[in-house]
């Protein structure tokens, strides 16, 4: 690719929950092409907030969020649709359908562009169930293709909910903590994945818990606290005891 | 891509369902005689219409304590008695008939099961009868025979509620040392209450409607008189009472929606 | 460590608001039983009276009944579906999670509130009045009766489910419809059926209703039983209803089971 | 108020259960029960509670059970009610008779205690007469039903004409709906009281000139008024004296009109309803 | 403590789902009073199988489970529920009551202590709200005593979990990825509490995908690998390279 999308630029923008809590508070970004983002913070510092706005699952309170320039949070219908197809996103809790077979939950990723018609009565080209099946290969899953998602243990249910995503050819990858119930071995396999997609010249957007991980496949580090951005630096400027300033409590002493 | 098989039954089975459900419904189609709209339904319909667009206002209130005002407070009462006692009688019926175990049989939840069914199918006339015989006519055998009807039913709902919850808090209790009845209380009826109360309001609506059933026992609710009005046709009375039939139902869909708000 | 509860306002330590919710509930229940009567007096006796009559059930009679129940079966499997498939569009229409619109979700469900204040009673003699009597005016009834009570359940079913797959889906770039196909039908696939079959297990007992006004089937058997004091047979047609609610029971549980 | 209400009250039983079912007759009905409840309480001196219900069963049962002591019951549940539980007939209803030449259902001013029910087809069916039922749709009423099923039978079975054999029996409830089932072709006659079309004038304007009386049966006495077993003579009496009481003022004649859409009461005895028994027997053995 | 207390003997455990899958595959452990244990294996590796088994959580195919010397596969009513009372477990999912605020969620680690009838409405000693308290206090977590439980993020319904274990006052923790979803420095609290906990005399088991977290905490390391117990050892006989072999797949040529 190298196309040169998959930008985003997050001007300014707030979210407060119905229930008064601020998730973000005036966040901005400008998150290039190609970058390799990873956000950490605290428990609760809105980190799942901020890919949620990203791909417009909530509205922000106020401010823009651009994706190549056009603004999510001012788009609708099959303009949204078609920014959103471009977006994918891995879930902190997956998101399955516990009801669907593996291989229905996979296929879901490519309902973007398919018509209503087709979609609905499951006439997915031949293609795309080659493509479905490949993806569960990669996360080494081939085997449930036909298991229905609640009988998976929970890293496996990631697993799938990853290749859910990879069906979709994005430009952009949001992934929230991808990897908190999976192995190392499954970890390592799926963040090369997420730095696969992004050698291909994708747009990588993780939340992540683990230090060591974010410095090794990080080109970029992004520190939430409380909803604000405290921290944003290039890779080769991070160090490591940068962190214990980033998960410093609110009130421990600024 | 490497092959991926699936069983014969994972493959064939869904068309033979399919076969059967259609077969059985090509069968229910057949009994039912297509009798053609007669020329005469029109007018039947016109003056149905009509009545029902110029309700008999006068009913609505006549101070005598036998209006529509007052039938509809009676069996608002009914109703509500009727239902709230039935959901406090089901409770251990529907724990009875819950299945929470996987496998085959299930003699607990089967007896259960069984002991809804009778009740449910018991049909309203008889029990009307049977409380009538027990305490006169009136009202309270209205409240006694729609609380024990409405066992059946509220059983039946709560007892699929109970089986279909999330049973890892329950799990988490019982881990702690809790015991059965612990994981109840502290897990399960949290988690199923809101249901529970939702399924109570929503058969607290069809006792509300259940006409006849008040009708007949002489309850003096809104029963016997739109019974009556119906046989003798009088489309205008008609027309009152479900308009007030409607209002009733509509404020207390509104009340329950909010209750139910707070609940969930 | 030391630490202590934290504090909370007046009304939150003594739950002020549930309590007053306890009290007018209490009040709505007792002001009910004096607007009813109830009191303890129950003769037993006379209760148990009929039940006892019925204990000798007339065997003879099951032939009869065999034809009306069966065709009850079908009134009510044919209403059912038809109310099924009315229910489907306006249930979705009505969910708050699908539909965020709040003015077309209003209309619809007042629309389905009209329907559902409808008593059986009067939608049965209506369709009698109509269409003339036999199972068509049944079937009528059946139809209309379910649509309403399907419409709200399904709606209620499609509003509980876990929103985190229909999120799934959005973010894919899904469609309304295929956001339903993918992510909402599936999760709710096993409750439709199951208050489908439910549905029609009630809609097998109304006809005990429909019967009372000629609207066909077996309730007219029931109605004739009883006006001929002959209880042995009225337990015989009780039984043939329960049988077919008992297999229809049994159904669902299986198929729920199935599906789960 | 106690002795007040002691001096006054003139019978044994310390509060009276009445309970009515409509006569299927009435055109009008009113669902109410608090003006008889004053009137005859005015009379008795005791309390008296009136329900009302939709189905006669009820009232037979809870007069078996003693839960109600007087029930205003249609002939049939009245014989029913005497062989099962030993009620006793004190009263009958009292309407003005169907002007039956005029064929628009409209009254004589003689006042009867009975009614008759007719065999009723289409104003061009080739039905002539009892014959000609052979083979044709009929729509009835419940077998216990003495117009709508047993009397018309019965009759019918005495000109030669066994419907129950013969005829294709259709069972639909109340009277109204056997009118218009022969004017919507749907049956080719019905049994009904004389005179039911009254009931589907309203929304069948043309319900008398398009329809015609092939037989009418005989007579069949009006509604009761029924006591149940073991209420005392003098007890019997005395109420028997009040509801005529009531039935001859002013407000009670307006209030048995309008409830009841009855012209008033008199005496009756339990033989008056052998002709009930009889004709009951007699349908049992069509068969 | 050290009273010698929280002795765990798994004795041949087998346990196949009714699906087929072979769960866990004649396991054979003894652990000791006062060990920290961590589990590791693979995601599908059997390890919340076995955590679930030694609760009594499911039952077992075959195999004895000995908790202090009581076989805990074969107890019933009053006893089971004693021995459970003295195994706190945290759940992978948290498994919060929901709709419940986060104190009654922490109480309810207490039931075992409490006839049904107190528990049923709630009639907690002063002492055991105020151990709420602390303990929710100790995962930082006292600000959102009486929040529901449904309005809290990930990390903190985890939180709200291992405080309500911790209220049981228990001889043996089960973990079960106790961190799954947590911030470094969460996990770092939350690891210590365990830690805290083990030098009460508890025994503590825990599964965890972190080898680093392995190394710095636990006492003896397990391995698993599709049902089958593929290494234990002593942590000072572990080396890091030997994670490598626990984490081989079942196929890679063993
Ligand atoms: N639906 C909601 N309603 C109200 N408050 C919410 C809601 N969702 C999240 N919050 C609050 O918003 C804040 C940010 O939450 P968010 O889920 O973004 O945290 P996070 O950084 O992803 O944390 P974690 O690492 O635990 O997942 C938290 O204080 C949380 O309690
Ligand atoms: N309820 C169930 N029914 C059928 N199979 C199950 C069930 N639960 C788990 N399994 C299967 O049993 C195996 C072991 O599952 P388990 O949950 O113990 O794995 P785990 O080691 O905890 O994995 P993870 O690290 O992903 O949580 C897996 O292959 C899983 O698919
Ligand atoms: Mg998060
Ligand atoms: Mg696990």
């Amino acid at each position: 690719m190298g196309n040169g999308l998959g930008t985003i630029k997050v001007n300014d923008v707030s979210k407060i929950y119905p229930n008064g809590t601020i998730g973000l508070d005036h966040i901005n970004l400008d998150i290039k092409s190609g970058e390799f983002v990873v956000i950490v913070g605290l428990s609760g510092a809105g980190k799942s907030t901020l890919l949620r706005a990203i791909n417009r699952l909530h509205d922000v309170s106020e401010g823009e969020i651009l994706l190549d320039d056009v603004d999510i949070t001012k788009s609708k219908g099959k303009a949204l649709r078609q920014q959103r197809r471009n977006i994918a996103m891995i879930f902190q809790n997956f998101n399955l359908v516990k009801r669907a077979t593996v291989a229905r939950n996979v296929l879901s990723g490519r309902v973007g562009y398919y018509s209503t018609f087709r979609s609905t009565f499951g006439l997915f080209s031949k293609e795309d169930k080659e493509k479905a099946a490949a993806n569960l290969d990669r996360v080494n899953m081939l085997d449930k293709y036909y298991t229905r998602a609640d009988e998976l243990s929970g890293g496996q249910q990631q697993r799938v909910a990853i290749a859910r995503a990879m069906m979709q050819s994005p430009n952009v990858v949001l992934a929230d903590e991808p990897i908190a119930s999976l192995d190392p071995k499954t970890t390592k396999m799926v963040m090369d994945d997420l730095q696969h997609l992004n050698d291909l010249g994708m747009t990588v957007v993780v939340n992540l818990h683990s230090v060591e991980l974010a410095m090794s496949y990080a080109t970029r580090i992004i520190g939430l606290r409380a909803g604000k951005l405290v921290y944003d630096k290039p890779i080769e400027q991070v160090s490591e005891h940068d962190f214990d300033e980033i998960y410093a409590e609110s009130g421990d002493g600024e | 891509m490497q092959k991926i098989q699936r069983n014969s039954w994972q493959k064939y089975g869904p068309y033979i369902i399919t076969l059967v459900v259609v077969l059985i419904f090509v069968w229910a189609f057949t009994g039912i005689p297509l009798s053609t709209v007669k020329p005469q339904a029109m007018q039947v319909t016109k003056s149905i219409i009509n009545g029902l667009f110029h309700p008999e206002w006068s009913y609505v209130y006549t101070g005598d304590g036998e209006d529509l005002v007052s039938a509809l407070i009676e069996t608002l009462a009914i109703a509500f008695l009727g239902t709230f006692i039935s959901a406090i009688l089901t409770l251990p019926f529907a724990f009875l008939a819950a299945r929470t175990k996987k496998g085959f049989f299930t003699p607990r939840s089967t007896l259960g099961k069984l002991i809804l069914t009778i009740i449910r199918v018991f049909p309203e006339i008889v029990l009307a009868i049977m409380f009538i015989k027990a305490v006169g006519p009136g009202a309270y055998a209205g409240v006694l025979a729609v609380s024990i009807h409405s066992i059946g039913m509220l059983g039946k709902l709560f007892s699929e509620a109970i089986e279909n919850i999330d049973r890892g808090p329950n799990e988490a209790i019982v881990a702690a040392g809790g015991s059965t009845l612990d994981g109840l209380t502290l897990a399960t009826i949290p988690a199923v209450l809101p249901e529970f109360m939702n399924y109570t309001l929503y058969r607290f609506e069809i006792a509300v409607r259940s006409a006849a059933i008040l009708g007949i026992v002489g309850a003096g609710g809104i029963g016997a008189p739109l019974i009556f009005a119906l046989q003798t046709r009088q489309w205008p009375k008609v027309g009152i009472i479900l308009l007030g039939i409607i209002v009733m139902v509509t404020v207390i869909d509104f009340l329950s929606g909010q209750l139910r708000k707070r609940l969930v | 460590m030391n630490a202590t509860l934290p504090e909370r306002q007046f009304s939150e330590k003594w739950h002020v608001k549930g309590s007053l919710a306890v009290l007018l509930f209490v009040l709505i229940f007792i002001g009910s039983g004096y607007n009813t009567g109830v009191s303890t007096s129950f003769s037993w006796d006379q209760f148990w009276q009929l039940l006892i009559r019925m204990m000798h059930p007339d065997w003879a009679y099951v032939s009869s009944i065999i034809t009306p129940i069966a065709e009850t079966i079908q009134m009510a499997l044919v209403g059912t579906l038809l109310g099924t498939i009315i229910a489907i569009p306006f249930s979705l229409l009505a969910a708050r999670n699908i539909v965020k619109n709040t003015y077309l979700r209003g209309i619809i469900r007042f629309f389905l509130n009209l329907v559902r204040a409808l008593p059986d009673l009067l939608l049965a003699a209506v369709f009698v009045a109509i269409v003339g009597i036999g199972p068509m005016a049944g079937v009528g009834a059946l139809t209309i009766f379910s649509f309403g009570m399907i419409s709200k359940l399904f709606y209620e079913a499609i509003e509980t489910i876990d929103e985190g797959p229909i999120e799934a889906l959005t973010a894919v770039g899904a469609n309304g419809i295929q956001k339903i196909v993918f992510a909402v039908i599936p999760q709710v696939m096993n409750q439709f059926l199951s208050f489908f079959l439910y549905t029609l297990e009630i809609n097998v007992r109304a006809s005990t209703v429909l019967g009372y006004l000629g609207a066909g089937g077996v309730g007219l058997y029931l109605d004739q039983t009883l006006s001929l004091f002959r209880y042995d047979r009225t337990a015989i047609v009780i039984l043939a209803i329960l049988v077919v609610v008992i297999v229809v029971d049994g159904i669902s549980n299986r198929l729920r089971e199935a599906l789960a | 108020a106690v002795t007040a209400d002691a001096a006054s009250k003139k019978v044994d039983l310390k509060e009276l259960n009445v309970q009515f079912v409509p006569s299927s007759q009435a055109d009008t009905i009113q669902a109410k029960a608090k003006p008889l409840e004053k009137l005859l309480k005015k009379q008795l001196g005791i309390p008296v509670h009136v329900t009302i219900s939709t189905d006669y069963n009820t009232v037979v049962e809870a007069m078996g059970s003693g839960k109600v002591d007087m029930g205003f019951l249609p002939p049939d549940p009245y014989v029913q009610a005497h062989k099962q539980y030993g009620a006793k007939v004190i009263l009958q209803s009292q309407r003005y008779g169907i002007n039956d030449k005029k064929n628009d259902g409209s009254d004589t001013d003689k006042l009867v205690d009975y009614y008759r029910a007719l065999v009723l087809v289409k104003k061009d069916s080739g039905i002539k007469n009892a014959k000609d039922l052979k083979g044709k749709k009929i729509a009835v009423q419940n077998p216990t039903s003495d117009a709508g099923y047993i009397f018309p039978v019965v009759d019918l079975n005495k000109k030669g004409m066994n419907v129950v054999k013969n005829s294709d029996l259709v069972t639909v409830k109340g009277h109204d709906q056997g009118a218009i089932s022969v004017l919507n072709g749907d049956t080719d006659a019905a049994f009904i009281f004389d005179d039911a079309r009254n009931l589907v004038k309203k929304d069948n304007p043309d319900a008398f000139k398009d329809t015609r009386v092939l037989e009418y049966t005989a007579k069949i006495p009006n509604d009761t008024i029924t006591l149940r077993k073991g209420i005392s003579k003098a007890d019997t009496k005395t109420i028997q004296n009040a509801m005529l009481k009531v039935s001859k003022t002013d407000k009670g004649k307006k209030i048995m009109k309008d409830v009841y859409s009855w012209a008033g009461v008199t005496k009756s005895k339990d033989s008056n309803f052998d002709t009930v028994r009889k004709y009951q027997k007699q349908v049992e053995d069509i068969k």
